[in-house]
């Protein structure tokens, strides 16, 4: 017998989707989200290019109707463990890591943290800015419950007391739940390559580089610098500042040969973003090929140079340096267009890291016994024609897990769409 | 500990303090050396771009001859550590070309087998000897002395030929403070000396060491540690030709870093070897000459 | 205006070193790390990659262009593609060599090797020196093995056109 | 129930501290039954709490309450569950109002706790008095008949048709060729798998012809369009023929075609050797290259990226008037080009330089590009050409390449190499042009009978760049495939599968809720006089025997009409201007 049950694994904007159009189709869907709140990574941007839509603001309304929605059960801070069964019919092991909270007491009100004592680096802030050990990742997370971080807790018990609610439980235990779904949707997402492999960028070593993501917090008007773009090394404001594209990408060092095919792009919005903050700083772009395909993006680029003077440099520099005394970068770089070999002193240089599979994407591979391609990423069955197809009949994947073939959010969402057609093509299959 | 001994050209001809301090010293720190007989040049870069062939197949015979005598190979010169280590990993990873040095190498009733390691002076101390079987071994330590160290290109790049080799391009740093002196970070540390483009390029090969010595003043050493002997050349017979032409006094005396050591051990350097350094030490290390 | 030679990059493309020369993307992290490219616009390893890729054959094998490079090996290490320049390097000066470009400096350093098996060989002074310091000998041990090696490899010629 | 004098119950929430830590809520509460109409009021710690909630519905009971107003944090999040509090209590949902004292009073004026109170009190007295003025709504319910149209047989639109088959729709597949195939009929091989088209292809159609809830329409176009979501009335006509279908989805799927170079662009068309990348995948496809060419140059962006669609061209153009921009936009583009990047031609030029690599090793081919965009695991494609020993040459578009006769029939273009900077002359056999994916012209009348705007850059537009890019502003209307922007092939079946999704989320349910919140016409005041249907965007309104009507399914309840109309015949259901200035009077209104 046919499940018409389906479980979507993982928050992101291309789970909600495909979660939101298997549910209006009329299945059960549980969505299955590993951190305290849906959301993914869209949640992180400050906006979205080219049409600069807050990101926020178009993401909220949606995680609302995803975990309002009738036919949505949504878990989260929950891990899948094991799958048995096959395409119509998987049994799935569902691991639910203890909130210390009870989701259906909590409000959200936050008076808890108010309280908590101890102060801890915000991941959902690429570790800029700082939450208590008791938390909600961000104002508009969804489920709108706090969540205890054992790892830092002190037990003081603080958050207990000041709930007027009385949602506050830390002797919670962990859960197993088994599901029986017709089919699994995968949508993961994507992580970040590490840039202190390599080290001629300095990052992690200097302060003033940083990542575009952590770009992304600073830039927003709800991250760690209230939206006011500071560099870390003095919370001054940066008047030169670089932008450094394919660092891990296009690289054969590490095996991520692929081009991660969003970085031209959002570096030219956050490009434009900075200049619209301080009209007077100079950005400067430097890369490889301006990959700026894709709906809009060449007009937005041609705005970028002749409106706001955006500098694009066809160079990959080779080394960065810092001035000990001002932490001012010294970019070593050539012109490659000029044939000229130069050096330049930023305030600020961002780097776009590559996008690499998630760290624990084999681990679920492995559990669902599907494949992966030579990155890592989640292997289409076809690239051709069965795109969102897995090597396992009956699991789907959509968004950045299957690899840069996922362009950018619209990418994600058309994934995400298409899943759940072909998820509906396998449960409404008359036999 | 037993070593097959690689000399190479420039030591023997040109810098004979290094070879004795090396003499001296070794032993002490319970290592022993065995010359090799009729070993060729190792064919460096210069050789290399002549002819492709010809290197593999004169770095491979010096590999037979250590084979025979059953050891590894220690190099001072970083030019024959990489030309050697190269073609070492390079004959031990890919048969066939093995096969087409080896058919070269019948001419001369030689065949590499690919049996021995090549090590450096550094590798040996750092790895086999150890930090702190040489930091033992200080009775007089250098202390209060700030250098800056030029471990020198060919001893740690490119990573792909080196990362099985060397651990890491500080361990020359922490023999040096072993030895009681402090090895001081500069700018562009890993930067070439200048020395491969001497005679072939002179006005650049200036250049290029005197971006180094710059980068030395800014860090306020007062030594400058090599140990390959080509970059000790660069850099110390190099300031006088970088006086000659942009007139700039740097006055920072080079040492190999063999001489840190065996002073440290509390044997006294000799007159002639003083001397052999064109940029006088006598006021760094009065007491220990 | 130049005409192209279609085989040049195939040429250096073939040697054992040179196969990087079909990795480059020419993103210029090996000429903004180069040492001697910081202080002379003449080498730009980039560049010369570039010629040799789209067949400015005459502009690179006669010149001084193969013979700026230091072989310090900085751009191998920082190639995001693997491209080797310091190892194409060799190639592209294998062949400048068989067209009678060779410095001075190198071509002496070769001869040298042919006659004493050594590069740079002990004057008299030296060779007393190491002797009173009782020093191992500096022997022609070995020389006509040398010899007989750079003859089969066909060094020998090379060295003597010179 | 209108009739009724209003009862209106007032709930205000501490939210923990949050409000209750600044505005004295239990003032507030007292001050709320002193307003008119007011029945009943209260605090709770959380009304959006399950205590909180049951207390509503309780309330609504025993005080029989036909109002309800809660005073606490942003509708956003919490109006859907209040309002079905409400409806659980047997109150219609529109008789609903939310007042937002926490983001707008409580957290902006944390340090003033007395003005903070004051103005809480303002928002409530607001909110009541709107509420006092609602009346409850229903949602019209429309059936949602589950056949479907797919416009354009190319592999988006099969796909889309047999990706909604399989779910056991009926689907009218409609191709205006006398086949199916679309543009992939004209081409050799598909990268990267380098598989032949035909492999993709005649699967495809062979599964379209057999399965039986498709119905492919060949050499047919769509002549009309009536209708809305659920109830599309769409007229077919094949040469002359007239058929009449209804449908509840429309997929528009026709593709983008091949832009041909104005004669003389790079002297296209006055040599027989100058072709373009889409006639090579003939040529290669046909055999019809025998003898080894010495050199092939491939010249990238012929058309693209050049000039750009300058808004004030379009500033003049209502949204609707799609035909007039687009004739302005294609006039405007044949000459000076297209602005946007067309995706594909890099990869399509790397992958013919490579399959003419594999039949003729010795060619030398050069591909004189501006940037590579060989974006995702592509990448690895561009990494195979080189080392089949292809060669890339960055051109800079101040010196464009120059093309000229040469001896015995060969071409000489001369070339600029940006990244040796140095001018080269490269005599060849061959000079291929690499040209965009441009909008297709029926495109116009199509756009103009479905209602779906098009974007700046002639394509047809999504409803959200970002968030709806299969849909289209008017509902039941979807795009799959290069109709919105140029895609390959992996792209068009992703969109293609998309579309279908949404179009079978709509056909699944059989009946879908359409907004309670839409414009009503009086028909004593209408005059006729069409302001309200000129400015209406999504076609909701139309003239008939001089009155206006509004088409509720297409109504998005904006107010632009209400605003036009000189008579103020139209009003906004849930919006009217009694409630409004209701809420307006109360704010000026001193405290009492």
């Amino acid at each position: 017998m046919v499940e018409k049950t389906v479980m979507v694994v993982g928050g992101g904007i291309s789970g909600i989707q495909a979660s939101l159009d298997l549910a209006s189709r009329g299945y059960k869907v549980y969505l299955v989200e590993k951190s305290p709140s849906i959301g993914g990574r869209m949640a992180q941007l400050d906006k979205t290019f080219p049409t600069m839509d807050c990101s926020m603001c178009i993401l909220a309304p949606k995680m609302i109707d995803c975990s309002h929605h009738p036919n949505v059960q949504l878990l989260s801070y929950s891990e899948v463990k094991g799958v048995k069964g096959s395409a119509g019919n998987f049994t799935v092991t569902v691991h639910r890591k203890p909130r210390y909270v009870d989701e259906t007491k909590c409000t959200g009100c936050g008076v808890c943290a108010q309280h908590c004592p101890v102060e801890v680096p915000n991941e959902f802030d690429e570790q800029l800015g700082t939450r208590k050990a008791i938390y909600m990742p961000f104002p508009q997370a969804v489920p709108r419950a706090m969540t205890v971080d054992k790892v830092n807790c002190i037990e003081c018990g603080l958050c207990q007391k000041t709930c007027q609610a009385g949602a506050v439980d830390l002797k919670q235990q962990p859960q197993e739940v088994e599901l029986n779904v017709g089919a699994i949707v995968v949508a993961i997402g994507f992580d970040l390559f590490d840039p202190t492999q390599i080290p001629t960028y300095g990052y992690g070593r200097y302060k003033n580089v940083i990542t575009a993501l952590e770009l992304e917090r600073l830039l927003c008007a709800s991250g760690p610098a209230g939206g006011h773009l500071i560099r870390p090394s003095d919370g001054k404001i940066p008047r030169k500042i670089a932008f450094i594209q394919c660092v891990g990408s296009r690289d054969r060092r590490f095996g991520t040969t692929y081009c991660s095919s969003i970085c031209c792009k959002y570096s030219v919005k956050d490009a434009v973003l900075i200049k619209e903050h301080e009209p007077n700083s100079t950005v400067s772009i430097f890369y490889i090929d301006l990959r700026a395909f894709g709906k809009g993006f060449q007009e937005f680029i041609n705005r970028a140079k002749s409106e706001y003077g955006v500098r694009f440099i066809r160079s990959s520099p080779g080394e960065i340096m810092e001035d000990s005394e001002t932490k001012n970068l010294i970019v070593w770089y050539e012109d490659t267009v000029a044939g000229r070999i130069d050096n330049t002193v930023f305030d600020l240089v961002v780097i776009c890291p590559a996008l690499v599979p998630r760290t624990d994407a084999s681990e679920l591979a492995k559990v669902l016994g599907v494949e992966v391609d030579n990155y890592g990423f989640f292997k289409a069955s076809n690239i051709l024609t069965n795109p969102v197809d897995t090597t396992v009949p009956g699991i789907f994947a959509c968004g950045y897990c299957l690899g840069p073939k996922t362009g950018d959010i619209p990418d994600s969402i058309m994934q995400g769409s298409a899943t759940a057609a072909r998820v509906a093509e396998i449960l409404e299959r008359r036999v | 500990m037993k070593y097959a001994f690689f000399l190479g050209c420039l030591i023997p001809a040109r810098e004979l303090s290094y070879e004795v301090s090396v003499r001296k010293v070794l032993p002490e720190l319970g290592i022993e050396l065995v010359d090799m007989k009729g070993a060729n040049c190792c064919a460096p870069f210069s050789i290399q771009s002549v002819d492709h062939a010809s290197w593999l197949a004169l770095a491979a015979r010096n590999l037979c001859l250590a084979e025979e005598m059953g050891l590894n190979i220690m190099t001072l010169c970083n030019d024959c550590y990489e030309s050697l280590l190269m073609v070492n990993t390079i004959l031990k990873r890919n048969p066939e070309l093995r096969d087409q040095v080896n058919q070269i190498l019948s001419e001369v009733g030689k065949e590499y087998k690919g049996k021995v390691d090549v090590k450096n002076l550094v590798d040996v101390l750092y790895g086999d000897v150890g930090v702190s079987k040489v930091k033992n071994a200080i009775k007089e330590p250098i202390n209060g002395l700030k250098v800056g160290t030029q471990p020198g290109c060919h001893l740690t790049k490119p990573k792909r030929i080196h990362f099985e080799v060397m651990r890491s391009f500080n361990d020359l740093d922490e023999l040096v403070q072993a030895t009681g002196a402090e090895s001081v970070p500069y700018e562009r540390k890993e930067m070439c000396c200048g020395g491969p483009l001497r005679d072939i390029n002179d006005d650049l090969a200036r250049q290029v060491s005197r971006q180094k010595l710059m980068a030395l003043k800014d860090a306020k050493v007062q030594a400058v540690v090599t140990v390959c002997p080509f970059c000790f050349l660069q850099l110390d017979l190099g300031q006088l030709e970088v006086k000659r032409h942009f007139n700039e006094e740097y006055n920072l005396p080079v040492i190999h870093f063999i001489e840190l050591l065996r002073m440290g051990m509390g044997m006294k350097l000799e007159d002639w070897e003083v001397k052999a350094h064109r940029i006088p030490i006598t006021d760094l290390f009065k007491d220990r000459l | 205006m130049s005409e192209l030679d279609l085989g040049f990059m195939g040429e250096i493309a073939n040697t054992p070193r040179g196969r990087g020369i079909l990795l480059c993307i020419q993103c210029g992290r090996c000429s903004s790390s180069c040492p001697v490219a910081r202080l002379t616009s003449e080498h730009n390893p980039r560049r010369l990659m570039e010629m040799v890729i789209i067949g400015f054959k005459k502009e690179v094998l006669p010149t001084q262009l193969p013979w700026y490079c230091l072989s310090c090996f900085t751009c191998l290490d920082r190639c995001p593609q693997g491209g080797d320049v310091g190892e194409v390097m060799f190639a592209i000066r294998n062949l400048a060599v068989r067209q009678g470009n060779m410095p001075a400096g190198i071509a002496a350093q070769a001869k040298s090797l042919y006659e004493t098996t050594r590069v740079i060989n002990p004057i008299r002074t030296a060779l007393d020196k190491r002797e009173s310091l009782g020093l191992c000998k500096i022997t022609l041990d070995g020389l006509d093995e040398v010899q007989k090696i750079l003859k089969k490899t066909g060094m020998d010629k090379i060295i003597q056109s010179k | 129930m209108g009739e009724e004098a209003p009862r209106i119950g007032v709930f205000i929430c501490h939210c923990g501290i949050n409000i209750g830590g600044v505005v004295k809520v239990p003032e507030v509460v007292k001050y709320a039954r002193t307003l008119p109409n007011v029945a009943y009021s209260e605090d709770n710690i959380y009304t959006c709490s399950e205590a909180g909630l049951d207390s509503i519905k309780e309330a609504i009971k025993k005080y029989n309450l036909n109002r309800v107003v809660v005073a606490s944090c942003t509708p956003r999040t919490h109006e859907p569950l209040f309002r079905s509090a409400c409806r659980e209590a047997g109150l219609n949902q529109y008789l609903f109002e939310m007042a937002n004292i926490r983001e707008q009073c409580s957290w902006v004026h944390a340090h003033q706790p007395e003005k903070a109170t004051k103005k809480a009190k303002d928002i409530v007295r607001m909110a009541v008095a709107r509420a006092t003025w609602l009346m409850p709504q229903e949602e019209p319910e429309l059936d949602i008949k589950d056949t479907s149209l797919v416009i354009g047989g190319g592999i988006a639109g099969m796909t889309a048709a047999l990706t909604l088959a399989n779910q056991g729709f009926k689907v009218y597949l409609v191709e205006k060729e006398a086949e199916l195939g679309g543009n992939l009929r004209r081409l050799h091989k598909l990268y990267p798998t380098m598989q032949d088209t035909s492999e993709i292809l005649m699967p495809t159609i062979e599964a379209v012809t057999m399965n039986k809830n498709v119905e492919t329409l060949v050499s047919t176009v769509v002549s009309d369009v009536h209708g809305y979501v659920g109830n599309f009335k769409v007229t077919l006509s094949n040469n002359g023929g007239k058929r009449d279908v209804e449908v509840g989805t429309i997929i528009v799927a026709c593709g983008a075609m091949n832009y041909t170079p104005p004669k003389g662009l790079y002297q296209y068309g006055e040599y027989p050797n100058i072709v373009t990348q889409l006639e090579l995948d003939e040529l290669l496809r046909n055999g019809k290259i025998k003898k080894p060419p010495e050199r092939v140059v491939m010249i990238q962006c012929v058309g693209a990226r050049k000039g750009e669609i300058r808004a004030l061209d379009l500033a003049g153009f209502p949204k609707s008037d799609t035909a007039r921009l687009l004739a302005k936009i294609l006039k405007a583009k044949k000459e000076e080009g297209w602005p946007y990047c067309s995706k594909i031609c890099c990869m399509n030029a790397i992958k013919n330089a490579i399959l003419i690599k594999e039949r003729f090793p010795q060619t030398d081919v050069i591909i004189l590009y501006g940037d590579i965009r060989v974006y995702k695991e592509y990448e690895d494609f561009y990494s195979t050409a080189r080392e089949n020993q292809v060669k890339f040459v960055k051109h800079i578009e101040e010196v464009t390449p120059e093309i000229t006769q040469g001896p015995e029939g060969k071409l000489i273009v001369e070339a600029y190499d940006a990244l040796v900077g140095r001018e080269m002359k490269l005599p060849c056999d061959w000079v291929v042009l690499s040209t965009p994916l441009i909008p297709r012209k029926e495109e116009v009348l199509l756009a103009r009978m479905l209602k779906v705007p098009i974007s700046q850059d002639g394509f047809l537009m999504e409803a959200h760049l970002k968030l709806r890019p299969v849909d289209t502003q008017m509902d039941g209307i979807f795009l799959a495939g290069a109709a919105s922007g140029p895609k390959d092939v992996p792209e068009s079946i992703v969109s293609a599968k998309a579309a279908a999704a949404r179009a079978s989320t709509l056909m699944a349910n059989k009946k879908m809720r359409t907004e309670a919140l839409t414009s009503v016409v009086d028909e004593k005041e209408c005059i006729g006089c069409g302001l309200c249907e000129d400015i209406c965007s999504y076609g909701a309104h139309y003239l008939e025997e001089g009155k206006s009507h509004t088409i509720a399914a297409l109504c998005r309840g904006c107010g632009a009409c209400a605003a036009e109309c000189p008579r103020r015949a139209i009003t906004m259901q849930h919006y009217t201007d009694e409630q409004i200035l209701a809420q307006v009077k109360a704010a000026l209104m001193e405290e009492i």
